[in-house]
């Protein structure tokens, strides 16, 4: 994409999410770490913004996603409404998951969000067999299955990428390499040349991008969604990204080299670079400060209503266990 | 009625069911030639590769992508081919598909038959024979079911593919050419015991092919004048406490018999919770808390047996120690 | 004696048999910067990164490889993070280190301990909240530790990394912090319960945190001039029945209090081996079979607490329904 | 390997070697077949004989190995007795493992032979730790682990390799690729290139070998375990051959495309092929004969001393489980 006949609709539209994902994020870190609003630990995205951006832009509500434990950014980019995702963060009537899910476990179904995971790499295999489902089913959706760089060295990683080939289905699988699992260099704990070359062996298509280039990410993701609409065929995209916050919220990452977070905040901010790129473009400085002002309104409004709501009615502990069988409010059977 | 085996009756339950709708199919490795054990035997033919679908030796993938599949809107029935293999895929059952309805707050739902075959089979040694039902029925979102005749593997093999909830579905391996007639009439409910022998002495609870080995004990107990009441609780989650409560008031004596390891066992299950209900004089007969050997004499040593069954039921009746 | 937490009592113990015995390590995620609870914080200094290994996100592989590192000698310490991730090796665990000894004849030890938090955390939800020990007692081969104090976790460690079978270590996630003295000689013998408070009115049986709620549970009866014995189990296999034997045939009633899912908990086995061998009022108190909710109150309605296990053993001592 | 300097020697211990597996499992199939003395189920190697000949022919008694459910010509090799792995087979006292194991659980300890395993894959991430524990204990002795076509779509496969080669640990994996799973063709289930392209992308040094050419086998094996001593390092070698059994003694193996069995045992068994090569090296007939006599007589009085054995004794079921807690004979405690 050369600056030329750069796309500044979808520009803004890109920073538009990217501002509105890293605002949620920081409300949600606020409401964690100075309100003590978030009980459970939350996996911040902050840094990654591009990638949930850059490749949900192509998706529509039908298609569907599977998400991991730093999921917020993408549970928005597919379209969840961040009210009802604050109030689930703080385990409050109204959230998606009415408060028994939490971070981890955010789900929208009504936009095709099927779920944030807990387990790393679990999401792998299913997102396969959502593939495999819209595939006997014969619709024509597609499956974006999103993971970290570690999930790379868990079984499912193989076992369901080569699912996914053997069957044929239609599903992208994208791999967002912030460098970190945990506390942990996954380069340390990874031989071979890592995510991208175990998908290629498995006989997917694969591409790698700079994941924190928010067009090069749309533009890779178009290509890629384009093509497994068309022929219906399982693809693989490595983004190259960074983790700019700790592993959890309360995780103040000291493990890091010195200089390298601020390096990549000052340097290599997604945000940032697409801001200069747009301003390049011939977008007002008082646009992008409108995009930004109106995001950080929108999630500080979502984390008071969120704040203001009802904690989940206790007997709804007892609902959606199970039809047959479930227990009875209150007791052990 | 119709006359056939075990094998049979699960297979034209699962038969009739794909017929009646198109959003059934069944995974696993090597169905298109009929599954290890012929349990598909003809049903590619029928259905298809795509309906009766092989897979890779992956069964942590095969779970995770049924349920997949089931959240889109198909009903997967899962073959593990042994439930020893079901074990590499424990996550995905567990922490995926059991909770994934409530941790969503009821927006999916995980319509899954997973059939796992247990149990010890001549000579199959300590990694193919586990009977491990009783992790299952201590896991919240999870069906049990435990058939042992054709009948009930008829009947509750259209239940659990019809069942919203999953569905861990254990046949016996040393069951699948028991003949018996099956009642294509003949519905199943979850929860609900068939009582297979009836007497008022002493009350023997239990399920797979133990469940059998139970019948045969009550009628050499029948033969010495004992009157043994048989309860086939079929389904182990939900499980009938009412029937056996009821049984049990009338005997007073309780004996719960399985082929599991009793240690930790659901007799365990059963037995707590009646005498926390009323006082009875109760007994677990199940196998030492010991490994599955090779050898056929050694493989014995663990097996509950009728006339293992048919003694302990006595001793109970006839209040011995 | 001395004063320190829950995870420093293990850790002290790990430090100490790692300097008595060089073939002893450790190898789990994140190790090198102390684990995921700090329960390894320092230990990388003294014994560097060979022998307190990191790992890659490879649960499966973590529980394989420190089985076959043991059958070469090695005396490996496995730190699974989450009990709940432990699933994830399921067939290493169960199928192989296990069976190991008992299939190959003798031939093979595995001597390992792996360590799997467990238990309630606030707001974990579903999948980093699951307590499963009746799973790992029902498996053959494996012996089961619950310590619920900072003396305990400090001299079952060290038992624990002394024995040549595989030992499934849970601690409870909620108890790192909790302080206690510790009396470094004294010795932890397997299947041996510790009488935490004395009565002769009703007997709580208990383990893991629900054993000190259990204590809290006792001084409140006390205060109401009832006499609650609590003995804290420890080592649920080997478990101590005989103990158990003795203090209800004082109490004539037994409480089984857990914080696992009561349905097919160990509790189910506690009650039902004591009501096997002698008359016994007895009562479980676990959790519903429900799923762990993020919500602090939803999480709260499948707590069982001090107050519910004081309520619960008074209706039994004072024979109420 | 040239015919002009042919090692005959080394040619004709391969040869007794391959000899001896194949007349073992034959004696083993009639027992099963004809004497229904086996009772489980046994997985014969007949037709890959030349695959463990020429791998362990480079391992002394102190390497490890990890073998399959086909494990017999693995356990042969590595210098196992015949007389006790029939007993075993037979699930007689003498048996290996005293009757316990079988066929699929067969191990001899005393020559490194670690266990065959009931779990496709399962013994790979083992492995891998066995090889870990001699780097720890600062060992000289190297571990082989063999799996099959099949375990390559096993999530171990994945984190065993990867665990090799991050910690880098003297291991040498076999891939026995013989175009079967069980009843299904493997190629049908695999995505991508298969098990050599995916040990590549997990940074193995990987090669490649005709594995039913005893020759061919050896040479590479020789050089991959000389290196593996001198470097330390891990090694991935894949051996086409092919299954010309059934899965099972039991199995018709009626799946097989017509002919395909029939043409691979007439012009691609890996002991015709051996014998023609060494005849052509000078060797006589009359020795080829000899060898392959002394085989049929070692395994058939190796069957005769199992028939004649007696069952392990009744409570010996109860011994070995554990030290801590172990059942009492005859109780459920
Ligand atoms: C099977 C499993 N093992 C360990 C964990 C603990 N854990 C949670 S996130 C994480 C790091 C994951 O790294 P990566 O896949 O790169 O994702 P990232 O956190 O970097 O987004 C770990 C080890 C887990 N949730 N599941
Ligand atoms: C985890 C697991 N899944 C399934 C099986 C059943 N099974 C035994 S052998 C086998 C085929 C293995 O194929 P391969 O790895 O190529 O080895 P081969 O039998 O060809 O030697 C299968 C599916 C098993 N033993 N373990
Ligand atoms: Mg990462
Ligand atoms: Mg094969």
């Amino acid at each position: 994409m050369t600056e030329g006949n750069y796309d500044q609709a979808r520009g803004r539209a890109l920073l538009t999410m990217m501002e509105r994902i890293r605002a949620f994020e920081q409300q949600a870190e606020l409401a964690a770490l100075r309100d003590k609003l978030v009980l459970g630990a939350i996996h911040l995205s902050i840094g990654q913004e591009a990638v949930a951006a850059g490749v949900m832009t192509h998706l529509t509500a039908a298609d569907y996603l599977l998400s991991t434990h730093r999921g917020h950014g993408h549970c928005l980019a597919k379209g969840a409404a961040p009210d009802s995702m604050m109030k689930e963060l703080l385990g409050r009537q109204g959230g998606n998951c009415g408060g028994k899910g939490g971070s981890m476990h955010i789900a929208d179904f009504d936009v095709g969000m099927l779920g944030a995971n807990g387990v790393v790499g679990a999401n792998i295999t299913i997102a396969a067999g959502a593939a495999h489902g819209i595939k006997l089913l014969g619709g024509d959706e597609i499956v974006v299955c999103f993971f970290g760089d570690g999930a790379a060295n868990r079984g499912p990683f193989l076992e369901g990428l080569n699912w996914a080939g053997v069957f044929d289905l239609p599903i992208l699988f994208v791999c967002e390499d912030n460098r970190y699992s945990a506390t942990t260099f996954t380069s340390a704990m990874t031989a071979g040349k890592g995510a991208a070359e175990r998908a290629r062996a498995l006989g997917l298509a694969t591409s790698e991008v700079d994941g924190n280039d928010a067009d090069a990410v749309a533009d890779s993701a178009g290509e890629i969604v384009s093509r497994i609409r068309a022929t219906r065929a399982p693809a693989f995209l490595l983004a190259r990204t960074y983790r700019q916050k700790g592993h959890t919220h309360a995780d103040p990452a000291g493990y890091r080299p010195a200089g390298e977070a601020d390096a990549m905040i000052a340097g290599d901010d997604p945000i940032a670079r697409l801001r200069e790129r747009l301003v390049a473009a011939g977008l007002a400085e008082s646009e992008l400060q409108a995009i930004r002002a109106a995001a950080l309104a929108e999630m500080s409004a979502a984390l008071d209503s969120a704040r203001a709501a009802p904690w989940p009615p206790d007997d709804s502990v007892f609902d959606d266990v199970q039809d047959i069988g479930s227990p009875a409010k209150g007791a052990a059977y | 009625m119709h006359r056939m085996t075990y094998a049979e009756a699960a297979r034209l339950a699962v038969a009739e069911a794909m017929r009646a709708d198109p959003r059934v199919w069944c995974l696993g490795e090597d169905l298109g030639r009929g599954g290890v054990f012929k349990q598909y035997a003809g049903l590619v033919e029928e259905f298809g590769p795509d309906r009766i679908s092989d897979a890779p030796i992956s069964e942590a993938a095969i779970m995770g992508a049924a349920f997949g599949a089931a959240m889109v809107g198909t009903r997967p029935l899962v073959e593990m081919r042994f439930s020893d293999f079901a074990l590499c895929a424990t996550d995905e059952l567990v922490n995926q598909i059991a909770k994934a309805r409530f941790m969503f707050g009821g927006q999916s739902r995980a319509p899954l038959v997973i059939r796992k075959p247990l149990g010890m089979w001549r000579s199959s040694a300590a990694q193919h024979s586990q009977s491990l039902e009783s992790w299952y029925v201590h896991v919240p979102g999870l069906v049990v079911c435990c058939p042992a005749t054709p009948q009930d593997n008829y009947a509750m093999m259209h239940a659990a593919i019809a069942c919203d909830d999953p569905v861990v579905y254990l046949e016996h391996k040393d069951l699948w050419a028991l003949e018996g007639e099956v009642d294509r009439g003949e519905a199943f409910a979850f929860g609900k015991a068939r009582r297979r022998h009836a007497g008022d002495d002493v009350t023997i609870v239990s399920w797979s092919n133990t469940a059998n080995l139970a019948v045969e004990a009550a009628e050499m107990l029948a033969a010495e004048g004992l009157g043994a009441e048989v309860l086939d609780l079929r389904s182990l989650w939900p499980w009938d406490k009412a029937a056996v409560l009821e049984s049990v008031g009338r005997s007073g004596r309780l004996l719960v018999a399985h082929e599991a390891v009793q240690v930790g066992g659901f007799g365990a299950e059963v037995l707590a919770s009646i005498a926390e209900t009323l006082p009875v004089k109760a007994r677990r007969l199940g196998a030492p808390r010991a490994l599955i050997a090779y050898a056929p004499n050694l493989e014995d040593q663990l097996r509950v047996t009728a006339p293992m069954i048919a003694a302990a039921a006595a001793a109970l009746a006839k209040d011995e120690p």
